[in-house]
């Protein structure tokens, strides 16, 4: 790739590394997004891909090497301050609020990236500007039927939408999804596909996905992990070719081809 | 006409016993005398607090004057429940009869109060000088941390310096200390002849007086001196050998050799239904009771709270605890303070037995009170 | 946009049917006035028991909103009563909005302290802190008998008439209705509250606070100012107390008293105002009524009470009732 | 020196009646995970009934400790039966509430039936002598809570850690839907252990009657004490339990000694400071 | 030919006051692979959940091997057979990966638990780990090996592919199908990848709304693209 015209990284992560116990679950790992990347990450169970975006997001500490968030470290900032610089994840376990309700969750996040969220009079049903942005989002996950449901009672497939209407509705620069599409049936992956279609050309996006007819259709990059440790960073027409990520990971998914 | 008598205790939770006690005290008094006074009636209403909550005594007392119209509230276990009412008393035109809390200083709160018990005062003073008579001169106070552990302390420092023993440590100790163990290891650490001590009755007492005699100071020669709180008849069948031989200065013991006793005893047993469980608050209810039909006979039944105070000040009967008069200034009761020991009866049952007399004492608290 | 589709689905989806605004207002408005006409000779009960309920709604704000476990809330309620009691005492400071506001600063510091420590754990481990302090708190108080009075409690507090015009007596008018007044300024502050972007945030954490701050929000200083807010509500209720009965004492910050006010909440119904509203009453009243009738076993009277509530009412009287509304509601 | 050995062996009496008792809601709590605030109230119930076949039957003291253990069980499965397990998995606040209940009713009860007034256990010859340890004395009965602390310890891990009953019970406890789809019979599973942790408490409440003397507010006085060390030591951990009640009792110990006005500051202090260090617990159970 | 391992008939349930499943009925023969399909929110779970005896029951009979289990409890309905792998996993996370194996063990001794490890190497790598420190595939495989140490007749996985790498996939499929070949056990399998359930199973349900909307082969399905796109949103199957 040259570097004449493509834009500086916006999100960079140099020589991470992190071990539990003996277990070396990230080894010396390295990659960039730029604005406006579409990066899949995978690799076998248990490679270190959530622990990566752990480690990226503050959750975990890393033992050795830096995160760069536009040309700045943010090792030192907590996952609060790393949020508010503008990078988002979401979680491969759902982790919502099993009480509210979807329009309550998309307002929250709406209302926080505002600005509002410690507001102590007033309510969000009636600030038009953010039940704007709720129902939009809703919509665009196929959730708009169930926005006063309590999450509970919504299917799990459903939470999963919800948990990417969350991210999305942060409005992030950086967007790590962590298996967005487990769980949605066939039917409802497009509707996923659509909202990330429909994102600003501008925004950056990692996911970790094993759905690769997903993987294909999305991803412009591929970055295969391995044992903690990147194996294979390259176009998605190039990493069915390689025999170790083949081995390692694809099986004879490999064989069958992809839709390229 | 019925004239009605609010009292104030804990007749549930904790301290449910001492409640019990006042009314064994009041219905011993109704079972001797009759619920008479002329042609007026006497009508008691009681209201539960169960621990020490001004808040809800003070509410309480609102509502038996207000709605129950008492001519008279009486009762009052803890200081602070007594000292939340008086301020009350003179809009109310309502005289109160304190049947224990034992700070000195409620009298002072308001001139409508009259109390027939004792002040943690009154009953550690002598203490004081049983210890020195006995040829002791240095002790160290162990007291439980709180006002009538404080005031016993005070006490049993100042009379004891005047006589020109030494209080070589002062303890406090909180209310909610179980192990003693240490405890017993700083008196024995003090090399005081004695240990005086003063903890609430109840539970603790217990533990305190096992680990006096398990960690080798009953038979160090160490002396344990206590205000009778400590030897509450009601604990005494769970004391049992332990307490033993053990000294205390008090009011009232429910072994006291007297006619009016005896009289007393039998008709308060008989109201508590279990007889070990009598103790000193049922006299002083016995008496409290005495004092209202006194004011009761003054007024002739008529609300007039100052005119029934001021009868009865300098009053003096023979209690079921000995001579007692209420003093005309403190309207504080002055009374006989026993030296007791704790002793065996013929039937297994233990008892305190009176063995010396300090007689008409007066509550020294008032005066020291800065 | 079929707004109007959703709508009834948001009546069922468990907001608390009662919390139709004006409307509760106004029954409680009613309740107090019916409160006054009933007993009117027993305003004094009536009375403690509203600032029973600032403390109980207090400890809804951090338990029922926050999810924040505690078994030491009377220490913000001591707190308040303390402070303005000590003002009226010891600085002669009586006239009672003074003392109010007092007491109101006071438990909100009360709370910013306790909010640190008791923020630092989760769970069991945070009850326990919470019950650490709360002795802390007391034995302070104990201690420091120059400024509290001790286990004596403190005397000597006065009241002055409430806008130099009405006395507090003993027959409790002027306390009764200037703690109905407070208590309904303080329900419409909380209910705008709680019904705002902050007081989402708030459930929010009560449920998963690793998702707030993957929101980008931070939970502990969210629940610190909810701590404050409560402190500050807890101290209202404090400063009441002490004004109406002139006397505190060092059960007003016990742990029995803070065990009392949760046990209140939860047969309310944790996590709405009115739950904390109808717990605090039913608490107060049955244990008045029981003791009253047989003071000598109301205890296990009471304890039959909540185990009854427990089975019967898994959700607190008022969260039961409101779900079982809302259901019928939601049916065609 | 000689103080210092003196109030190490008090801290360690006073802290291993501590687990005796405290023991059983470690397991009630941490594995069943149910805020059984009751616990109290069953230890009491076996102080009441051991000190019912002691003294006023006249039985031994063994025969009164295992009449304590099994008649307190036989009073607990009823009440687990009827109303425990419809609180296991429900919030810890229903719990409370629950379990409050419970402890009021049996205080009422107790005290309808035994009366207000405290009640001893009487301890056999063997027991009642004061045991030289060269520097002091200690009660023999001391000697013996602290043995029999150590094998309830032992017993205990060794059922919970090691044995199969252990794993289905922690199962359970974790995911109960799951548990009993794997084929654990949950409500058997969770009978037994809460039997076990009630027979427990009674054990303790006898053997700790010495210092926790039984009388019906028994069971509230001491709920903060028990609450407290169970999870300081970290809820359902034998070994942290353990640590706890020596540790707390250390501190407890030595500021009573030191300086008794300030006891309870240096106790709470060091409950704060503890629990701030280590929020889950001295030895945590994984979650 | 033995009884019919699994006859469900006119079964109605769901959750508390939600009624979810309406007069679902079907049977599946010994050894058979079923597939339930369904779109999101249409009640695949519920079912599966409700065979296991976790939901509420308005109406309807379970049989299992002839004998009537709709008034068992979860854990005798275990007993009698039945093997279930929910879809959140339910991972017990205060147990060891071997303690969480040992609980499907039912009263099977230690030593069996090497048949676990032999389909799933990468547990016995991670034994002594807890569960919740595992990785979101590695719960996964956790969770089925764990009810397939029961020995169940029967089997009811919901989408117990989620999460797993592809390779992984492929073999745990392999080993799906060679358990319903020659342990004789009857599976009951919910998959979002149409393609990969309909290559598994001789027996395909699909779900609509709580009811039962279609049900034959699964190359009556493939043929049928109507059904295909009105009952699972998507189209072109092959
Ligand atoms: N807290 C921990 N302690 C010990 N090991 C851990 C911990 N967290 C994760 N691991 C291990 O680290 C490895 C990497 O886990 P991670 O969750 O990052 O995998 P992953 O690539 O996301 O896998 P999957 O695709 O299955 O989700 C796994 O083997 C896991 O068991
Ligand atoms: N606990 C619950 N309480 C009430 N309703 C519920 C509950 N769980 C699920 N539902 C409802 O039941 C319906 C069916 O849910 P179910 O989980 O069975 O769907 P599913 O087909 O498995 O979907 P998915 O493919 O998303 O897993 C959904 O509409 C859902 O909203
Ligand atoms: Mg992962
Ligand atoms: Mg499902």
């Amino acid at each position: 790739m040259s570097a004449q015209d493509t834009p500086a990284p916006v999100f960079e992560v140099v020589h991470l590394a992190k071990n539990f116990g003996g277990l070396r679950v990230t080894n010396d790992v390295s990659l960039s997004l730029r604005p406006g990347d579409r990066m899949a990450l995978i690799g076998p169970n248990g490679a270190g891909k959530t622990t990566f975006v752990n480690l990226v997001t503050g959750a975990l500490k890393a033992d050795a090497g830096e995160v760069r968030l536009n040309g700045e470290s943010v090792n030192r900032l907590d996952p609060i301050g790393r949020v508010r610089r503008g990078l988002v994840r979401s979680f491969q376990v759902t982790r919502l609020f099993l009480e509210m309700t979807p329009a309550e969750h998309v307002a929250l996040a709406v209302l926080q990236r505002t600005g509002r969220s410690g507001r102590m009079f007033g309510n969000f049903r009636a600030m038009p500007d953010v039940m704007e942005e709720v129902e939009e989002q809703l919509v665009a996950l196929g959730l708009h039927d169930l926005m006063h449901r309590k999450v509970r009672e919504i299917a799990y497939g459903q939470q999963r939408l919800l948990e990417i209407a969350i991210a999305l509705a942060l409005k992030p620069r950086v967007l790590l999804l962590d298996e967005p599409a487990a769980g949605v049936p066939q039917s409802d992956t497009g509707r996923i596909e659509q909202a990330l279609a429909g994102l600003p050309a501008s925004l950056a996006v990692l996911m970790i996905e094993h759905d690769m007819d997903l993987v294909f259709r999305f991803a412009k990059r591929v970055v295969v992990l391995a044992a903690g440790a990147v194996i294979f960073d390259g176009l998605p027409a190039d990493v069915a070719r390689d025999d170790r990520v083949r081995e390692a990971y694809l099986g004879s998914y490999a064989h069958a081809g992809h839709a390229a | 006409e019925t004239v009605k008598v609010g009292v104030i205790g804990p007749f549930s939770g904790p301290f449910a016993l001492q409640g019990k006690n006042f009314k064994a005290g009041i219905d011993a008094w109704f079972a001797t005398h009759g619920n008479k006074v002329g042609n007026d009636t006497i009508e008691v209403i009681y209201r539960d607090v169960p621990q020490p909550d001004p808040a809800q005594s003070k509410s309480a007392a609102q509502e038996l004057v207000v709605k129950e119209k008492v001519q008279y509230l009486a009762g009052f276990y803890f200081t602070p429940d007594a000292m939340a009412v008086t301020p009350i008393l003179k809009q109310a035109n309502v005289p109160m009869v304190v049947m224990n809390a034992a700070t000195s200083a409620i009298v002072t709160k308001s001139p409508l109060v009259v109390r027939t018990s004792f002040t943690t005062w009154q009953t550690s003073t002598p203490m004081a000088k049983v210890a020195y008579d006995q040829g002791i001169r240095k002790v160290i106070s162990v007291v439980s941390d709180y006002g009538p552990g404080v005031d016993a302390e005070n006490a049993f420092k100042t009379a004891f310096t005047a006589l020109g023993g030494q209080v070589v440590e002062t303890v406090r100790m909180p209310l909610s200390t179980n192990d003693f163990s240490p405890i017993m290891q700083r008196v024995k650490d003090s090399g005081a002849q004695a240990v005086f001590a003063f903890l609430p009755s109840g539970p603790t007492t217990l533990g305190f007086v096992k680990a006096f005699n398990e960690n080798g100071l009953k038979s160090g020669g160490i002396k344990l001196l206590a205000p009778g709180d400590l030897t509450q008849e009601s604990d005494l069948p769970a004391l049992g050998d332990a307490a033993l031989g053990m000294l205390t200065t008090f009011h009232y013991s429910v072994a006291h050799d007297s006619p009016e006793n005896k009289a007393f005893v039998e008709a308060a047993r008989k109201a508590i239904g279990n007889p070990v469980e009598l103790s000193f608050p049922a006299v002083a209810a016995y008496d409290g009771m005495y004092v209202i039909t006194k004011m009761i006979a003054a007024t002739g039944g008529k609300p007039d709270a100052q005119k029934a105070v001021d009868a009865v000040k300098g009053l003096a009967w023979v209690s079921p605890r000995g001579p007692v008069s209420i003093d005309a200034e403190s309207r504080h009761i002055t009374e006989n303070i026993y030296l007791r020991e704790v002793a065996k009866a013929a039937d297994g049952t233990y008892y305190n037995k009176e063995i010396a007399t300090f007689e008409k004492q007066d509550d020294p608290g008032l005066k020291a009170a800065p | 946009m079929d707004r109007t589709m959703t709508a009834p689905l948001a009546a069922a989806a468990g907001r608390p049917a009662l919390g139709a605004g004006p409307l509760a207002f106004a029954l409680l408005l009613a309740l107090a006035g019916l409160g006054y006409l009933l007993f009117p000779d027993n305003l004094a009960l009536l009375t403690r028991l509203i600032a029973i309920a600032f403390l109980v709604l207090s400890l809804d704000l951090v338990t029922g909103y926050c999810g924040v476990a505690t078994l030491g809330h009377a220490a913000l309620y001591g707190a308040g009563a303390y402070a303005a009691g000590i003002a009226s005492a010891r600085y002669g400071i009586e006239d009672p909005l003074a003392m109010t506001g007092i007491g109101l600063v006071g438990g909100a510091l009360a709370g910013l302290v306790c909010g640190v420590v008791i923020l630092r754990a989760h769970g069991l481990p945070q009850l326990v802190l919470s019950i650490a302090l709360v002795y802390l708190f007391h034995e302070f108080a104990n201690k420091a008998s120059g400024w509290t009075g001790g286990s004596d409690g403190l005397s000597g507090v006065t009241t002055g008439p409430l806008f130099g015009r009405f006395e507090f007596d003993l027959y409790g008018h002027t306390a009764y209705l200037y703690a109905v007044g407070l208590l309904l300024l303080t329900l419409i502050v909380l209910r705008l509250l709680v019904r705002s972007p902050f007081g989402m945030l708030c459930r929010g954490i009560k449920e998963d606070p690793v998702r707030i701050q993957a929101m980008g929000a931070s939970p502990k200083a969210a629940l610190l100012k909810m701590y404050v807010i409560s402190g500050a509500v807890a101290g209202i209720g404090g400063a009441l107390n002490a004004i109406s009965t002139q006397v505190v004492a060092l059960d007003s910050l016990s742990f029995t008293q803070s065990a009392e006010a949760l046990v209140m909440l939860v047969l309310g119904g944790t996590g709405s105002l009115f739950g904390a509203l109808v717990g605090t009453v039913v608490f107060t009243l049955f244990e008045d009524f029981v003791s009253a009738a047989n003071p000598f076993h109301w205890l296990t009277v009471v304890g039959l009470l909540l185990i009854a509530t427990v089975l019967f009412a898994p959700k607190g009287l008022y969260g039961t009732a409101a779900d079982w509304i809302a259901r019928r509601r939601a049916r065609p | 020196m000689q103080t210092v050995l003196s109030i190490g062996v008090d801290a360690l009496a006073y802290g291993m009646v501590l687990f005796v008792i405290s023991i059983g809601l470690s397991v009630t709590m941490g594995l069943m995970r149910v805020t059984n605030l009751a616990h109290g109230a069953f230890a009491m119930i076996g102080g009441y009934i051991a000190s019912y076949a002691a003294r006023d039957l006249g039985l031994g003291y063994g025969v009164a400790v295992l009449l304590a253990v099994v008649g307190t069980v036989a009073i607990a499965i009823p009440i687990e039966r009827l109303l425990y397990r419809r609180i296991y998995g429900a919030p810890e606040l229903t719990q409370v509430l629950m379990t409050i209940g419970i402890t009021f009713c049996i205080i009422g009860i107790a005290n309808y039936v035994f009366g207000p007034t405290l009640k001893t256990i009487p301890l056999p010859q063997t027991l009642r002598e004061p045991v030289d340890l060269g520097f002091r004395t200690i009660g023999a009965q001391r000697v013996f809570a602290i043995v029999c602390g150590l094998a309830v310890a032992a017993a205990l891990w060794f059922l919970i850690e090691k044995t199969r009953f252990g794993v289905k019970l922690r199962a359970s406890v974790d995911n109960a839907a799951m548990a009993a789809a794997l084929g654990v019979r949950t409500q058997v599973v969770y009978a037994v252990s809460f039997a076990a942790a009630v027979g427990l408490a009674a054990f303790g409440g006898v053997v700790g009657a010495e210092l926790l003397p039984v009388e019906p507010y028994y069971a509230l006085r001491y709920m903060v004490t028990f609450l407290v060390v169970v999870s300081v030591g970290g809820t359902g951990s034998i070994p942290g339990a353990l640590l706890a009640c020596l540790l707390l009792s250390a501190i407890d110990t030595t500021g009573r000694y030191l300086s008794p006005e300030y006891g309870e500051f240096f106790f709470y202090l060091a409950v704060i400071a503890i629990v701030c260090l280590f929020p889950r617990g001295l030895i945590a159970r994984a979650k | 030919m033995p009884a019919t391992p699994l006859e469900v008939e006119d079964l109605s349930a769901g959750y508390g006051p939600t009624r979810v499943l309406e007069g679902v009925s079907f049977a599946v023969p010994a050894g058979a692979r079923l597939a339930v399909l369904g779109r999101n929110g249409m009640g695949k779970t519920t079912l599966l959940a409700s065979l296991a005896g976790q939901t509420k029951r308005y109406g309807g009979r379970i049989r299992l091997g002839g004998a009537d289990i709709t008034p068992l409890s979860t854990a005798s309905r275990a007993h009698a057979g039945l093997g279930y792998v929910p879809q959140t996993r339910a991972i017990f996370p205060s147990l060891t990966v071997e303690e969480n194996l040992s609980v499907g063990l039912k009263e099977r001794p230690l030593s069996a638990l090497e048949e676990a490890y032999a389909l799933f190497p990468r547990l016995k790598e991670r034994r002594r780990n807890l569960g919740t420190q595992l990785s979101g595939g590695e719960q996964q495989m956790l969770s089925t090996a764990r009810t397939i140490l029961g020995r169940p007749t029967v089997l009811l996985l919901d989408e117990p592919l989620e999460g797993l790498a592809p390779v992984i996939c492929e073999e745990l499929m392999e080993a799906f199908a060679e358990l319903a070949r020659t342990g004789d056990t009857t599976i009951l399998l919910v998959e979002q990848r149409i393609q990969m359930a309909l290559d598994f199973a001789d027996h395909v349900i699909v779900l609509e709304r709580g009811r039962l909307a279609w049900s034959g082969t699964p190359q009556a399905l493939t043929a049928d693209q109507d059904t295909v796109e009105r009952l699972l949103g998507v189209g072109g199957l092959h």
